[in-house]
């Protein structure tokens, strides 16, 4: 815009920095470590720094209000209406800091030995990671958006090379950035498309651009679409959806255990919230405006229905024949994202119409199950493992339940969590999914698509307990291969022990969680509300 | 006085370009350079539509684009140099170590043509007496 | 479908196809790269894709009329745009990657050319400097670290050739059909000045600097208010375009001015009109919005950064903090072959 | 949040109770205190059975509806959906409950003696506390949720008990089967519930649920299809045909652990969860055939394959799922004939089951702890005299299951057999298959017969041999080990004649319970049939003794003397007794014993297909693995090309379906 008059430019900084005080918080934290790293800071310092920076950001994010934000609508001659400025604190934006704040707090613990070549760094790294989460969830604005997601892979790149020093750790760190490049790029250009079609960077004005420029049949224009797939293929690279899958396994299984546990919950609930975002499923304003996407005017939703259905089960096939744990987890992640695709799928289903569920606050209750989940599988392999006793092949566990019974433990708990057996976070979060997809009216586009993906989604489900259960019985069934050593780290083993137990308590009681998700996510309304007055 | 339509065109194939050789190239430095090319053909997509739309969001845009490859450019530039530290090679094909147990390592079946022959004068190794040649002067002579 | 070599998809299929043989003949390989062959294909291929563009969407730089051309831009658009492909192309298929640097060093000025055609130049000239030092610095390593004088792998062999060129010249096929199919059904973007009514608005300003004041508001009435071509109004579009308030927000400010410098026109008073004038240089620039580029390109752009775009200015600040200090982590790493024996 | 003296309050105190004991029990292990590990299970055990033994008793008179419901608050809400931590206690929870903290508790006190100076002693006790606390949360929930937490908890509690002697690797194989095969029935279950809480406006109580189907039937193939969704779990959790495979191998767990689990308990929870769902069952009477038939094949071809084991534990297993074949064809019959008394049948059948089957399990546990942990038959013989409590109860427990005349097992097997038969002879449209069904019963209660005397006989007589293994302890066992045996023989002989025939107390009580009523409604709406009584019927009755007389018989004609020289040639004895009655001999001979060996030797073999059949469909996903294997292949490019080319699918279908 080229405004008439010159804006006063403290009102376009009034109209954001108060929306992202904790990032800021987390980020000055990050540049003291990078300041510690040139006076050589020791591992202690930089972890207490650390730990410090996130314990302020949640107080800022705590004690600070976020300000009301007028409803759309109610400011449609404002230029500063907050629906279109770059910072959007509605929605699942504070969820989504939370979530960012809490996991922050977890892998400051969880680095504890992966950090030891450069703790302030990889620290600094590590918190700007967390901003960067943070800032997907509230970002509104395709440059923002951007921005927030590549502050989540490139200090990514760095935490993967830092800890690794073998050949394969190496390897990880390349396959990684190559194809992290490649998608961003992928994700640009689909990016160019939605400007280019809207012709704004706001994500609000593009939704609503979009569920206007409909033509007479409904669909979208072609331009608008191959930048929808192209988004969705550049995402997919980051939730790890087949086929855009392929870096997750070798990188998981290679690369330093503390940054892929990282590795593999941020970017997937980066991905997650972005697409979410893009596609207007996860904003309190766009709801209200219909969906650029959905069933009714693209094929896109056909698309992800075979993603996930792709994705589940090549997921789970691979992770059969695993022996590689890490490995493993990788495939199961993967599997894990098809089970989360539905949610995406069911938030597409055009809202109101007798869709009880958004489908996003499922899938933001997985996204924390999984989380905690994966989390505490991978701070249990932290703990355990050392140069004298790697663990690599899930045989490696064998015997965990005697040398290390409170890590067995825990990974039990992390294990019948992820095979979803009730009274774990696993079950409440796959139930929800599940429930949400077959609620859907089967008088959409898709018809009945929605029961069948619930059928692939459950027989899958009960497929993946095979591996599961064959680690969870090497650990319990087996005598040790290797004498015992004590376990390394104590920080992996709290974090391990605290993810269990919020497992099991968010499996007994799982309201307060699901109540922030469907607060986060909250059903749409079908009415559209008139939100810009035409001039006069 | 503007048609969008063919810096949309241009944008593309520099993309699509960049694409084909990410994906063929197996030199890190060429491949992380055909990325550069995608992002440029992005680039030109991104101020050709902000031409048209006479917005200068279009640039800015542009303008990080540019910023988060210079970021990239540089992390590779360090992530290249300790991978050839350490492999002696830049060849992508040569990382492989990691994947699928049972799966074989991909390898080149059609060797590579001989060096052509080198007809540039060889300099002798230094350090050592050249053999062919006999000393002109007797060893006593040297100072 | 019959085979019209005017028919444009078929024109697409062919420049996709000729393409895609053509580097896929001159991807490096041991055996069986035919460079001449190859180079005629790509030749051929970039021909077509003029030819499909020319078809399609017919000369670049088009005027109102046929008369108007403008030669000059259209001789610089496809001056830098064959640049930019055919660098690309060595780029892509130059078995040396010195060489191929480069290439991709003139792929960067073709494109910082095509920048200027696009009303970039700060954009031109950061690209230049930033690439430059990259590219410089690529360069370097480039012939630091494969000084090789013998074939070697990773130069002088694909990796599925065939499969990589279908790829990405399937995806090219695919955009280009979109970018074919969107301007058919005028579903394609709705820009808020077509290129008509700039072309006007131009002349506008210079009737205004040639002294004829109330020609050039005769002009700027016509385009903005009256009428263009059976087309609606600025007025009438804005009250559809109403997807970004800001912009609503900033072309009701525009008919506002527009209205009152109109009636100040209207009433014929010679040291009102003056003012009018005047007031109407300004107008006319925010109507063309970088009507005056360059000059204030850069400073419309630092306007938009600092005030819309601030916090991404920071973000991205951020971004090449931990870029650098993460590659001055990863690289400062003393030989990592003897921290680990193996 | 209920008052605790209320029947419902202290039924939830008796769920409650093996919970506590469970916990107490691992922290005696974890205090290195193992011995006393036994304590608190057996303790909770007891005093859960004597509360809902109260709770039962004080409830067994009058006549009103029986049904105390208890939510203790909500649990979570999703969408529209609210559910509450709800309990319900009606005759037929009640019945459940009672029996199985009753018989949790003898075979608690049994293996507290049979399980003596074993390495894992305290975790056997914590988990089979958590086992019996699993299965009450089964019976008295009232939302799917919880009753889906129980009957997975029951599950996880047999993979770890089956696996319990985890250093046998055919243990552990054994304990992973059993956890997979019910979790493949599980997944129709839920698949079924889903189905269900979309017809049955989203209540997640049972009892709403059902209500509200009842009354706002969905299209009848819609219905019919839940329902069977539904009976494909309880065919996992049930073993029946074709998930039965699991069971006979989970008879690698502790032999008290066979007693609780797989024979008395949780594989009746499949007949528990259709008895809890009668109502939607009476709905589609297709679906009622179904489980009939189902359970008619079922037990006919367990019986036949019992018939040539040689393992005293297999014997049981196979002799369980054909038992179970009886309940589900019991339970089918609600099609045809009013669902009560269906119902009525195969929980009393269940009931008297799990007495004489716990019996018969921990009879063959004091046999095995006798012989070393020798189960083959082979290998000893003639224990009569060794063994007399042992003997004499199990003799009581193999007649109450060969159905002898006025046992426990007689009355509960001739109420199936009558409903079947008035099912066959009514006027159901599918009368024709319920007749049938109920010849195939015949035979099989003949087989049952014969079967088990085969058992009792090779085991317990003939002349007396010892397996060498069992290093000189062959005695009898101790006190603490018969005493539950004697207890629980009383019930064989006499509880079933106690409740049911004689007083009637059985199905009148569990016609309170609401389930049953609406259940009757929804039949005589569905099929606008009366909804009758059960009767005595004289000449089923007659039959049903004549074939198990006819079973014991003959299985004394051929095993009588037992001893191993003459089992491995069923002939032989044939062979014997035709030296002075040749000609009789040889035609029994060629008309019984030739076809019953060959289809026993038949049933084997599909057995044995079947197992081939779960190892190629579990091979299945494994073989895809590894096709899809290669594409991993290290190659970063490879990687690179596989999300462009994916990308360009996705962009050919989308571009070219859109633009039109």
């Amino acid at each position: 815009m080229i405004p008439l008059t010159l804006p006063n430019f403290t009102d376009h900084l009034k109209a954001s920095i108060g929306y992202v005080l904790p990032e800021v918080t987390l980020v000055a934290a990050a540049c003291l470590l990078f300041l510690l790293a040139c006076v050589r800071g020791g591992r202690a310092v930089s972890f207490v720094i650390a730990l410090l920076g996130v314990a302020s950001a949640g107080t800022v994010a705590w004690f600070v209000p976020e300000g009301v934000v007028p409803r759309a609508g109610e400011a449609a001659a404002n230029a500063f209406n907050p629906a279109f400025a770059p910072i959007d604190p509605t929605g699942a934006a504070s969820f989504i800091r939370w979530m960012a704040l809490v996991a922050a707090a977890v892998y400051v613990f969880l680095g504890w030995t992966d950090c030891k070549t450069a703790p302030p760094e990889y620290y600094a790294c590590w918190l700007v990671v967390a901003a960067g989460l943070s800032l997907v969830g509230r970002s509104n604005d395709l440059v923002t958006l951007f921005l927030s997601l590549e502050m989540v892979s490139i200090p990514t790149y760095v935490l993967l090379y830092l800890p690794a020093v073998g050949k394969t750790g190496q390897e990880s760190a390349m396959k990684y950035f190559m194809l992290s490049v490649l998608s961003s790029a992928v994700l640009l250009f689909g990016f160019s498309y939605l400007y280019g079609i809207t012709g704004s960077t706001n994500l609000h004005a593009i939704i609503a651009a979009l569920t206007r420029t409909g033509t007479t049949d409904g669909s979208q224009p072609l331009l608008a679409v191959v930048g929808g797939v192209m988004v969705l293929g550049g995402l997919g690279f980051r939730v790890a959806a087949v086929p855009f899958h392929f870096y997750a396994p070798d990188v998981y299984e290679a690369g330093p255990t503390g940054v892929v546990g990282q590795l593999a919950f941020v970017p997937k609930v980066a991905g997650f919230v972005a697409l979410a975002r893009l596609f207007g499923l996860l904003s309190a304003h766009t709801p209200q405006l219909g969906l650029p996407f959905g069933v009714e005017n693209s094929l896109l939703p056909l698309s992800m229905w075979v993603i996930a259905v792709i994705t589940m089960s090549f997921g789970n096939l691979l992770a059969i024949i695993q022996d590689n744990l890490k490995r493993l987890m990788a495939y199961s992640g993967i599997a894990h994202t098809g089970y989360m695709l539905i949610g995406v799928l069911v938030a597409s289903a055009t809202p109101g119409e007798g869709v009880a569920r958004s489908g996003m606050d499922a899938v933001l209750f997985y996204l924390a199950a999984y989380g905690l989940m994966t989390v505490g599988v991978f701070a249990v392999i932290s703990h355990v493992e050392n140069p004298d006793r790697p663990v690599e092949s899930v045989d490696d566990l064998a015997g965990l339940g005697r040398t290390h019974p409170w890590a067995a433990a825990a990974m039990a708990v992390f294990l019948f969590s992820l095979i979803g057996l009730p009274l774990t976070a696993g079950f409440v979060g796959k139930f929800n999914l599940f429930v949400a997809a077959f609620e859907v009216p089967t008088d959409t586009k898709m018809r009945n698509m929605y029961q069948i993906l619930t059928v692939v989604a459950v027989v899958n489900a009960a497929i993946s307990a095979v591996y599961y259960l064959r680690a969870l019985g090497v650990m319990f069934l087996r005598a040790p291969l290797k004498p015992a050593t004590p376990g390394r780290g104590l920080p992996q083993l709290a974090v391990a022990v605290v993810c269990a137990l919020a497992t099991v308590v968010f499996g007994c009681w799982p309201q307060p969680l699901l109540a922030l998700t469907s607060k986060a996510a909250p059903v749409p309304t079908p009415a559209p509300i008139a939100y810009v007055t035409s001039t006069k | 006085m503007i048609t969008l339509w063919h810096f949309l065109g241009v944008g593309a194939t520099l993309f699509a370009l960049g694409l084909v050789g990410f994906l063929t190239r197996r030199n890190l430095i060429t491949m992380f350079l055909c990325a550069e090319l995608m992002l440029q053909g992005v680039v030109i997509n991104l101020l050709a539509f902000g031409r048209f739309h006479g917005t200068l969001s279009g640039q800015a845009m542009g303008l990080f684009v540019i910023t988060v490859a210079a970021c990239e450019a540089g992390l590779a530039m360090a992530l290249f140099l300790m991978l050839y530290r350490r492999g002696k090679t830049l060849d992508s094909g040569d990382w492989q170590q990691v994947r699928e147990t049972g799966v074989p390592a991909a390898t080149d079946a059609v060797p590579l043509p001989l060096p052509p022959a080198d007809d540039e004068p060889k300099l002798p190794v230094p350090g050592l007496r050249p053999e062919q040649v006999a000393a002109p002067f007797p060893e006593s002579s040297r100072a | 479908m019959s085979l019209d070599i005017n028919n444009p998809i078929l024109q697409l299929i062919l420049a996709t196809m000729l393409g895609g043989l053509g580097v896929f003949f001159l991807l490096p390989r041991p055996r069986g790269r035919w460079v001449a062959g190859g180079v005629a294909l790509v030749l051929c291929g970039m021909g077509t894709l003029a030819a499909f563009l020319i078809t399609r969407f017919g000369q670049p730089l088009a005027a109102s009329d046929a008369a108007n051309i403008d030669w000059v831009g259209s001789g610089l658009f496809w001056l830098f745009a064959a640049g930019a492909i055919v660098f690309g192309m060595v780029l892509v298929t130059q078995r040396n990657p010195a060489r191929g640097a480069i290439a991709f060093a003139f792929v960067i000025l073709s494109t910082c050319g095509l920048f200027l055609l696009l009303a970039a130049p700060f954009l031109m000239a950061a690209t230049i400097i930033i690439y430059a030092g990259a590219i410089i610095v690529t360069f370097l390593f480039v012939l630091m670290l494969s000084n090789v004088r013998t074939a070697s792998d990773e130069n002088d062999r694909s990796r599925e050739p065939l499969l990589g060129a279908l790829a990405g010249f399937a995806f090219l096929g695919l955009v280009l059909f979109t970018l074919h199919s969107s301007e058919a059904d005028s579903t394609g973007p709705e820009a808020l000045l077509t290129s008509i009514e700039r072309v006007r608005l131009t002349e506008a300003v210079s009737k205004l600097d040639a002294g004829e004041a109330d020609e050039a508001n005769n002009l700027v009435n016509d385009v903005l208010v009256n009428r263009v071509d059976g087309k609606p109004t600025v007025a009438q579009r804005l009250a559809s375009h109403d997807a970004d308030p800001r912009v609503a927000a900033f072309l009701a400010q525009t008919i506002e001015l527009r209205k009152s410098n109109d009636k100040v026109f209207n009433a014929q008073n010679a040291a009102d009109k003056s003012k009018a004038a005047a007031a109407l240089r300004p107008e006319l620039i925010v109507y063309l919005g970088n009507g005056h580029l360059p000059a204030r390109n850069v400073a419309n752009l630092g306007t938009v950064l600092y005030s819309e775009y601030l916090l991404a200015v920071e973000m991205a600040g951020t971004l090449l903090l931990v870029a650098t200090v993460g590659a001055v982590a990863i690289a400062g790493r003393r030989n990592p072959a003897k921290e680990v024996p193996a | 949040m209920p008052d605790p003296l209320s029947p419902i309050g202290l039924s939830l105190i008796a769920v409650t109770l093996p919970l506590l004991g469970s916990v107490l029990s691992a922290l005696c292990g974890a205090a290195r205190l193992p011995r006393l590990a036994h304590m608190p299970a057996v303790l909770t055990f007891a005093a859960a059975g004597v509360i809902s033994g109260y709770v039962l008793f004080t409830l067994a008179g009058g006549k009103d509806p029986l049904s105390y419901k208890a939510e203790l608050g909500t649990w979570f809400t999703v969408g529209d959906m609210k559910v509450p931590v709800a309990f319900h206690l009606d005759s037929l929870s009640l019945i459940m409950l009672s029996t199985v903290t009753f018989i949790a508790t003898f075979i608690a006190v049994f293996s507290a003696s049979y399980m003596k100076g074993d390495d894992g002693f305290a975790r056997y006790f914590a988990v089979m506390g958590l086992f019996v606390f699993a299965m009450c949360l089964l019976v008295t929930s009232n939302n799917f949720f919880l009753l889906v937490a129980g009957w997975e908890g029951v599950g996880l509690c047999s993979y770890l008990l089956v696996g319990y002697y985890y250093t046998k690797p055919s243990a552990a194989a054994a304990a992973r089967k059993a956890f997979l095969v019910t979790r493949l029935g599980d997944v129709g279950m839920i698949l079924g519930i889903f189905w269900l809480w979309k017809f049955g406006g989203y209540h997640s109580n049972i009892d709403q649920l059902v209500d509200h189907i009842t009354h706002q039937p969905p299209a009848a193939d819609q219905i019919t299809l839940c329902c069977l969704l539904l009976f494909c779990g309880a065919v996992g959790k049930s073993a029946q045909l074709p998930l039965y495979v699991w069971l006979p191998d989970a008879m690698e767990g502790p032999t008290p652990v066979s007693a609780l689990i797989h024979a008395a308990t949780m594989v009746t929870a499949g007949v528990y969860l259709l008895a809890r769902t009668a109502p939607l069952f009476a709905l589609s009477p297709t679906a009622q055939i179904v489980v009939t038939i189902v359970g008619g094949l079922t037990a006919l071809l367990a019986a036949f394959i019992a018939l040539a084991q040689y393992d005293l534990k297999r014997v049981l297993a196979y002799s369980t799922v054909s038992q179970l074949g009886f309940m589900f064809m019991g339970l089918g019959c609600g099609g045809a004939i009013a669902p009560n008394i269906a119902v009525t049948a195969a929980i009393f059948h269940l009931f008297t089951h799990a007495f004489f089957k716990a019996l018969l399990f921990l009879g063959s546990g004091s046999v095995m702890h006798a012989m070393g942990n020798v189960i083959d038959m082979r290998k000893f013989g003639g224990l009569r005299k060794l063994m007399p409590v042992t003997h004499a109860t199990f003799l009581i427990g193999s007649l109450a299951l060969a159905g002898f005349p006025l046992l426990s097992g007689f009355w509960s097997k001739d109420q199936i057999l009558t409903a079947l038969h008035d099912a066959g002879t009514g006027r159901s449209v599918f009368h024709g298959y319920y007749y049938t069904v109920y010849l195939v019963a015949c035979l099989t209660a003949l087989m049952t017969a014969f079967y088990t005397f085969r058992a009792y006989f090779l085991t317990f007589w003939g002349e007396e041999r010892v397996p060498h293994e069992a290093h000189g302890h062959a005695h009898e066992s101790s006190p603490a080990m018969t005493i539950p045996l004697v207890i629980l023989a009383v019930g064989a002989l006499a509880i079933g004649a106690v409740v049911d025939p004689l007083t009637h107390w059985f199905g009148h009580f569990l016609e309170r319970s609401p389930v049953l009523h609406h259940a009757d409604e929804a039949f005589h709406k569905t099929t606008n049939m009366s909804v009758g009584h059960h009767a005595f019927n004289v000449t089923v009755a007659a039959i049903s003794s004549v074939l198990s007389l006819a079973g014991i018989g003959i299985a004394a004609m051929l095993y009588r003397k037992g001893g191993p020289e003459k089992v491995p040639t069923v002939l032989k004895p044939v062979f014997a007794l035709s030296q002075n009655k040749a000609y009789v001999d040889e035609v029994y001979g060629a008309t019984v014993v030739l076809p019953a060996e060959t289809a026993a030797s038949g049933s084997g073999q599909f057995d044995g297909f079947l197992d081939a059949l779960a190892r190629l469909i579990s091979f299945i996903p494994r073989f895809l693995g590894a096709v899809l294997r290669p594409l991993q292949n290290g190659l970063v490019q490879f990687y690179a090309l596989g999300m462009v080319l994916g990308l360009a699918v996705f962009l050919t279908v989308v571009v070219l379906r859109s633009g039109r």
